[in-house]
């Protein structure tokens, strides 16, 4: 590969227990040793965060260095000799991890962090030894609400600093601290302070032990019966990557998955509760003015009323397309509605602006607004535009797709057909309801505000009777006439890709089984 | 005359020239049978589909798998320890021997089966010959029964049943064990165990005794056992027989003996084998086996030294409760033990002992997380059935239930 | 050691070839047994006989101390249950059959306890592995008790109050309270 | 007043008048068929139990009380009658449904039939009832005997061995291949062993010189070594009566027709009291069976010092002791059959035809030929 100017960086050779690597220079070398898969246990170093050394964990030995260094703290040098794995430096990093363990509570029968603690892992990995103390441990303050969203146990913390390094250096907002010394240090807020800033989450994630533990999770499930399902916050237009952390088809967790384009490593708070809407007034069941029935006996009440609304007066029906939908669900709507159908006045909408901050958070509060905006052909009326169009009568009919709160109500004559999700006014006025599932639960694709192309994992099921918006509407165009016949998600993203451009680069990828933590890589 | 007769009713009916039968047999029609899966000898639900004429068997078609329980595909969904209440129930009468050869399979992936304790191996050596007895007395109970021998089958089952007491004192379970664990056992003998056992297999013994003179010189008994579904000694290797019933034809293949493991080498006892390789002999075998396995026993308690019954590891055995109780370190252990499983290396073994009816292997494969990727079992029995459809054809309906007796088909473990 | 092979006998000679001889020795056997047992069965002299049953709702094999049988959680000293949903067991459980709801427990020092905590006693398998498993010596199997028939199957899942019906208070130091724990009984 | 009642019945229903005959037949099958034949045979089926328990070291039923009333479960027998009795009776759909029913009977009533010939005490006298009557001095002696026919045992074999239709109907009707297959066996076994039996017979015929049961106790003594067993060929006769009367009851080691664990047998399609009949009619079969090797070789009813007691107890008494001891001896020789059927294992059928036709055969003609020559040269 011809070295390019601009990215071609100068690197080192550094011999990492006996074999022989090629760094870049400057790196890190415990990110080095990870890199080439020796393992090091740390607990205070995080690859998104600086590396203030305290924990003493990644302690190696370099030659000519007189003690066994940090790693985590140490930039790698050409012709650096390192080893990792030599009797005195695991000893040390035992008695280390023996200080450690030494005022560190039995908690785990309580602690929520078990089965994902780094402390558990480092210990059965790196000591295996049992206790030789038999004295009084420090006790600290337990259960300490500390801020909106998180508990805190002073007792379990091992005083790393992540979460002060994340409140500092992600969210800008310093609102931990260490006080105190040697054995009675604790992790606090400042007297009349607490941890509220809207990352405040994140220290959860990174904190090693069971320190802060979130309120919402609390006790919901333990760690290792979760499955993680890859996916994307549908909170706004940045479109973080998450995991789903779901068990037994009930999602309990949203926590964010590494992903340098866009995240990092972080997420906001906001979007962490975004599964709530996915386990709560959900439309299980389709429904005729209100009125249960049969998946195919509302199919075809939908297909009777758009049919004779389209054969009446086919410049008064309307097709609403949803900025919430994905990217096959668009262009099904779109095969449906504008090739099949010839409807013309299409609008699209979704959830209001909403506040963002330089961080993550976009003033887009709808996930897929450029995928939507990129299939569908222009004039695109906004909802604005459809209030209007209902108020003077120039609609009759409308074919929704997603439950936006449209402007319709009970007593307005107009006919509304919606695809839904969630309970809401519109469901409540609807003509028929065809539930369909959420994000969550569907494989699809959504298009964040950069254009990016991100895949979504199916981690539950759909609830009651509810299917892939793309499927019903496809079965919807079986009764009226437009064949679509898509055997899943993939088929339908393959065809949308040779469509829409925007798609075109975008990697359907392989359909990932749920990792149950238990027996995938212990998180810790 | 007979053959003339016979000659004419071929040119009349048509009948084959070519025939089994004996010259001046009269040929009767064949008759299709279904002896299974719910027969009264058939235990362990296997549906054998004769034809037969008159009482004579022309074909045999074996078919198991009745009692199929999904055993290797539960075990792909359970922890290595949580597999072990399924291997009690595997061969269910000799459920010891069962956990030992399962246990030593994961030992030997784990690298520590050198370090199973002395004490735990002895322990090992002991239940699982108790568990060998049961195995053969229920054969030999079962077989004599369905001759008939009613009165053989309880006095084996009361002997039977002293043995099992025994070791629901020693595992709290008469059949479900679950004793074994990986790097030792889950507790130490009871106190004054040995001096019962050793009363306990008095008696036992004066059970066999009274058995032996009801069976052994009886020549009812004998016209029934001998000479029957007589296997030869290369047949035996061929087939891939193993435990009494390839003893029996003079194999004298014993897995304790000829790839010694737990601390089998240290004790004096011999391998029966039969020489005519017919039932008597599988009989006669597995009788003089429960003798030998009680000279293991007493030897075993003579010699069994004192220390710690499982694997002081805390990342192999949960550590003692008391100590989960009040530190960290070992509550951490515990978790992530129960938790996550036994970090087993990723690789595979074949790992095999003596079971009850031969050798009792466990082939697994790990990939290095909390649970195997595949723990397959070599069940002796299945081997053995395999050979049933070439012992039948010619002999009579009541001699499929002696042979299958012998072979003893435990259903558990064929089918899994 | 050498392979020392044995081989089995054959015994024949006059026994062997009449069916009367062996016969009657056969049956001097069993008349021998019915001999003996015949004052215990009639009168009921069990002690001098080889019965080996029981008549079993009077007389009843004692259990070993190792006994597993029904499910008990055992108490607190205040009589709260001692369990802290830490959900050991239904992770052990091999056949699935613990269910346990956790909630927040009023009392800082436990932080958690369970809100449901069943057990289908039709689904155990009766392995121990939960008791094992247990961090906090909250389930024990030692009542010695079989599940009991029901006349429905939801009848066999016993909740919590049904499992704390046979609790006691533990015993068990927890904790590591104070120095020398290890001395402590 | 009781000797009103002789004196009304001598009145009315003279010695050697037909009434009289019929009225005693009549009396004596109640007495014994029901009294006897029918409670022993009950008892046995808990016997076997009980009995089996015991050389088994096991309890055995002993749950079947009238309240307080206990008896080591003896009322398992009526236990087992009602539950039978209220038993689904389920016939196969597709088995032929007279003979399905008929089957049962034909192998209960021969075996019942056949008792009559049994003599079960010494003969009562007639008009001296209330007297000492030695033995062999009453002019008029009403024997205990339902039916006193001079072919006897002929009879005997004749209507037993219509038991077998029974047993073979029971197999062909039950449209099963197993049933069918004992049915099968059961004709080729039950037709085997009869002409051993009959052989014997036919040895005790030459030695006794009659076919009249009632005859052949008679012409044995009171001591026990003055019974029919004592002498080669006589024991000989025994051992093969025995064999073949075990043979023909169809139990252990005989028990092939059955065969439990192998074909299940001719009655596997039975249920309810059809199943029951048959299984009374096996242990009926065991009564009748002792009763013959009683008679025939053990003496019948005589015991010792029968003769001092016939000559000083009233006649009613001598006679009800001289039954009671027949009763003991069918019953200790019935727990005999027990004995064995509970020690030994099962022939396999071919084995057993073998041993039918190349062993006992020739022997039973051979003990004859011994037989014939032992009463040309002991007389």
């Amino acid at each position: 590969m011809a070295a390019d100017p601009r990215t071609a960086v100068e690197t080192v050779t550094v011999i990492v227990d006996g074999k022989e690597h090629k760094f870049p220079k400057g790196m890190n070398l415990l990110e080095a040793c990870l890199s080439v898969g020796v393992k090091i246990p740390f607990f205070c170093y995080h690859p998104g965060l600086s590396s203030p050394a305290v924990c003493r964990q990644c302690l190696v030995e370099i030659k000519g260095a007189p003690k066994p260094v940090p790693s985590c703290y140490t930039a790698v040098a050409d012709k650096m000799e390192v080893t990792t794995n030599s009797p005195r430096v695991l000893e040390i990093r035992r008695q280390m991890l023996e200080f450690t363990l030494l005022n560190h509570p039995i908690d785990c029968p309580v602690c929520d962090k078990a089965g994902e603690c780094s402390l558990q892992r480092h210990y059965f990995d790196w000591d295996g030894k049992l206790a030789r103390n038999e004295g009084d441990k420090v006790r600290k303050a337990k259960v300490v609400d500390v801020g909106k969203h998180i508990v805190l146990d002073q007792e379990r913390c091992i005083l790393c600093t992540r979460c002060i390094r994340v409140c500092n250096e992600v969210a800008k907002s310093p609102d931990l601290t260490i006080a105190n010394r040697g054995s009675h240090s604790v992790l606090t807020t400042a007297p009349g302070q607490r941890l509220d800033n809207p990352y405040s989450l994140n220290t959860v994630d990174v904190c090693p032990v069971g320190a802060l533990t979130a309120k919402d999770f609390r006790f919901a499930r333990r760690a290792w019966e979760l499955c993680a399902t890859p996916s994307v916050c549908p909170g706004c237009a940045t479109g973080c990557s998450i995991e789903i952390h779901a068990s037994r088809g009930k999602i309990h967790r949203l926590v964010p998955r590494e992903n340098p384009l866009v995240n990092k490593f972080w997420m906001c708070d906001e979007g962490r509760f975004t599964y709530k809407a996915v386990t709560e007034n959900r439309v299980r069941l389709p429904s005729i003015d209100g009125k249960r029935a049969t998946l195919p006996a509302a199919l075809a009440e939908a297909a009777r009323l758009l049919g004779e609304d389209l054969a009446g007066a086919p410049q008064r029906v309307g097709v609403v397309f949803s900025f919430q939908a994905t990217n096959e669900d668009t262009h099904v709507l779109l095969r449906l509605a504008l090739d099949g159908l010839k409807i013309e006045r299409v609008y699209a909408g979704g959830r209001a602006l909403g506040g963002s901050d330089t961080i993550l958070v976009s003033a887009d509060k709808n996930p897929n607004t450029t995928g939507v905006v990129r299939t569908v052909p222009p004039p695109l009326r906004t909802l604005k535009e459809l209030t209007r169009d209902l108020a003077t009568g120039a609609l009759t009919t409308v074919l929704v797709l997603g439950n936006e709160a449209l402007p319709v109500a009970a007593a307005t004559p107009v006919t509304v057909i919606v695809l839904a999700s969630n309970k809401g006014p519109l469901v409540a006025a609807a003509n028929v309801v065809l539930p369909i599932a959420m994000w969550a639960e569907v494989d699809g694709s959504f298009a964040n505000k950069d254009g990016l192309v991100q895949r979504l994992h199916a981690a539950v099921p759909c609830p009651g009777e509810a299917l892939p918006g793309w499927e019903v509407l496809a079965r919807l165009g079986g009764k009226l006439g437009v064949e679509m016949a898509y055997a899943s998600a993939s088929e339908v993203f393959a065809e949308a890709a040779g469509r829409h451009g925007f798609l075109k680069d975008a990697v359907w990828g392989d359909s990932s089984r749920p990792v149950q933590l238990r027996f995938g890589e212990s998180r810790g | 005359m007979a053959s003339e007769a016979l000659a004419r009713r071929r040119v009349v009916f048509g009948e084959s020239e070519v025939s089994d039968f004996d010259e001046g047999d009269l040929p009767t029609e064949v008759m299709p049978l279904q002896m299974g899966p719910s027969h009264p000898a058939m235990h362990g639900t296997v549906r054998i589909t004769l034809e037969v004429e008159g009482e004579k068997i022309k074909t045999a078609d074996v078919q198991v798998g009745y009692l199929h329980r999904c055993f290797e595909k539960e075990a792909e969904y359970a922890t290595w320890t949580q597999i072990f209440p399924y291997t009690d129930r595997l061969n269910y009468v000799s459920p010891m021997l069962n956990n030992v050869g399962y246990a030593m399979a994961v030992e030997k992936l784990l690298a520590i089966d050198t370090k199973v304790p002395e004490r735990a191996q002895y322990i090992r050596v002991i239940v699982g010959e108790i568990s060998r007895i049961t195995d053969h007395l229920t054969c030999l109970a079962a077989g004599a029964m369905e001759l008939g021998a009613f009165t053989v089958f309880f006095y084996l089952m009361k002997g039977r049943e002293w043995l099992y007491e025994l070791l629901e004192d020693v595992s709290g379970a008469r059949l479900t064990h679950s004793y074994v664990r990986i790097g030792g056992v889950v507790a130490d003998l009871p106190d004054g165990w040995p001096p019962r056992l050793r009363a306990v297999l008095g008696k036992v013994q004066s059970a066999i005794r009274d058995v032996d003179k009801l069976l052994t010189r009886n020549k009812i008994f004998r016209d029934r056992m001998d000479g029957v579904a007589v296997i030869a000694k290369e047949e035996a290797a061929g087939w891939g027989l193993t435990g009494p019933v390839a003893r029996s034809t003079g194999l004298a293949y014993d897995v304790r003996k000829d790839h010694p493991y737990l601390v089998y080498d240290r004790f004096d006892f011999d391998v029966p084998v039969g020489s005519a390789g017919d039932n008597f002999d599988r009989y006669a075998v597995r009788l003089e086996e429960m003798f030998q396995s009680m000279r293991i026993l007493e030897q075993a308690l003579a010699k069994i030294p004192d220390g710690p019954i499982i694997l002081d590891d805390p990342r192999v055995a949960l550590p003692e409760k008391r100590e989960t109780y009040n530190t960290i370190e070992a509550m951490i252990a515990h978790f992530k033990l129960v938790m996550d499983g036994l970090h087993v290396p990723a690789g595979e073994i074949y790992s095999f002992s003596e079971g009850g009816n031969g050798e009792l292997g466990f082939y697994i494969v790990s990939d290095g997380t909390g649970r195997p990727v595949k723990c397959r079992v070599r069940p002796p029995c299945f081997a053995n059935v395999s050979i049933l459809p070439k012992l039948l054809p010619g002999l009579f309906i009541a001699d499929v239930v002696p042979t299958f007796g012998m072979l003893n088909m435990i259903g558990g473990e064929c089918d899994r | 050691m050498a392979v020392t092979v044995k081989v089995v006998a054959r015994p024949a000679g006059i026994r062997g070839h009449t069916y009367l001889v062996a016969v009657a020795e056969g049956m001097w056997v069993t008349f021998r047994h019915l001999m003996k047992n015949f004052p215990g069965n009639v009168l009921g002299l069990r002690k001098k006989t080889d019965i080996a049953t029981l008549s079993y709702p009077e007389e009843k094999q004692a259990y070993p101390a190792r006994n597993r049988g029904l499910h008990r959680l055992m108490k607190r000293e205040n009589g709260d249950v001692r369990c802290v949903a830490c959900m050991m067991c239904p992770t052990v459980c091999p056949a699935h059959c613990i269910t346990i709801v956790p909630e927040e427990a009023p009392d800082n020092a436990v932080e958690k306890r369970p809100r449901i905590f069943e057990i289908d006693e039709l689904r155990c398998v009766v392995c121990g592995l939960c008791v094992e498993a247990c961090p906090c010596d909250a389930i024990r199997m030692d009542t010695k008790v079989h599940a009991p028939p029901t006349l429905r199957r939801a009848d066999a899942i016993l909740d919590m109050e049904a499992l704390l019906a046979r609790g006691e208070p533990s015993i068990a130091t927890q904790g590591g309270t104070g120095p020398f724990w290890r001395e402590k009984v | 007043m009781a000797d009103s009642i002789f004196a009304f019945f001598a009145r009315h229903l003279p010695y050697d008048s037909a009434g009289f005959a019929a009225f005693a037949a009549l009396l004596k099958s109640a007495v014994f068929i029901l009294g006897f034949v029918m409670l022993l045979a009950g008892i046995l089926t808990w016997m076997e139990r009980r009995q089996s328990a015991m050389m088994q070291d096991r309890l055995g039923p002993c749950r079947a009380n009238l309240g307080r009333f206990k008896a080591w479960g003896l009322l398992h027998f009526v236990a087992d009658a009602v539950k039978m009795i209220f038993k689904e009776d389920f016939i196969p759909p597709k088995a032929s449904k007279l003979l399905f029913a008929l089957a049962p009977m034909l192998a209960l009533a021969p075996v019942l039939i056949a008792t009559a010939v049994i003599p079960f005490g010494a003969p009562l006298c007639y008009g001296r009832m209330t007297e000492a009557v030695p033995l062999g001095v009453c002019a008029l002696p009403v024997e205990m005997q339902a039916a006193r026919l001079d072919a006897g045992l002929l009879f005997y074999f004749a209507i037993a061995s219509l038991a077998v239709y029974g047993t073979v109907l029971a197999g062909w009707a039950s449209h099963n291949k197993w049933a069918l297959m004992g049915g099968m066996r059961a004709a080729s076994q039950m037709m085997s062993y009869e002409v051993t039996m009959g052989m014997a017979v036919m040895a005790m015929f030459l030695v006794y010189g009659t076919l009249e049961p009632g005859a052949m106790v008679n012409a044995q003594g009171n001591r026990p070594w003055q019974w029919g067993i004592w002498g080669v060929p006589q024991a000989i006769a025994f051992v093969l009566f025995l064999t073949a009367a075990i043979a023909e009851n169809k139990r252990t080691p005989f028990d092939i027709p059955e065969g439990e664990s192998e074909i299940v047998g001719y009655f596997v399609e039975y249920s309810g009291m059809r199943f029951g009949m048959f299984y009374l009619g096996e242990f009926i079969e065991i009564i009748t069976s002792s009763a013959i090797a009683v008679t025939v070789f053990f003496g019948g009813w005589r015991f010792p010092f029968a003769g001092t007691l016939a000559a000083s107890w009233p006649n009613w008494l001598f006679v009800l002791l001289s039954v009671g001891v027949w009763s003991l001896k069918v019953f200790l020789f019935c727990a005999f059959q027990l004995l064995i059927r509970w020690t030994l294992p099962r022939l396999r059928p071919d084995q057993l035809l073998k041993l039918g036709w190349q062993r006992l055969l020739p022997l039973s003609i051979a003990n004859v030929v011994l037989a014939a020559g032992w009463v040309l040269f002991s007389r």
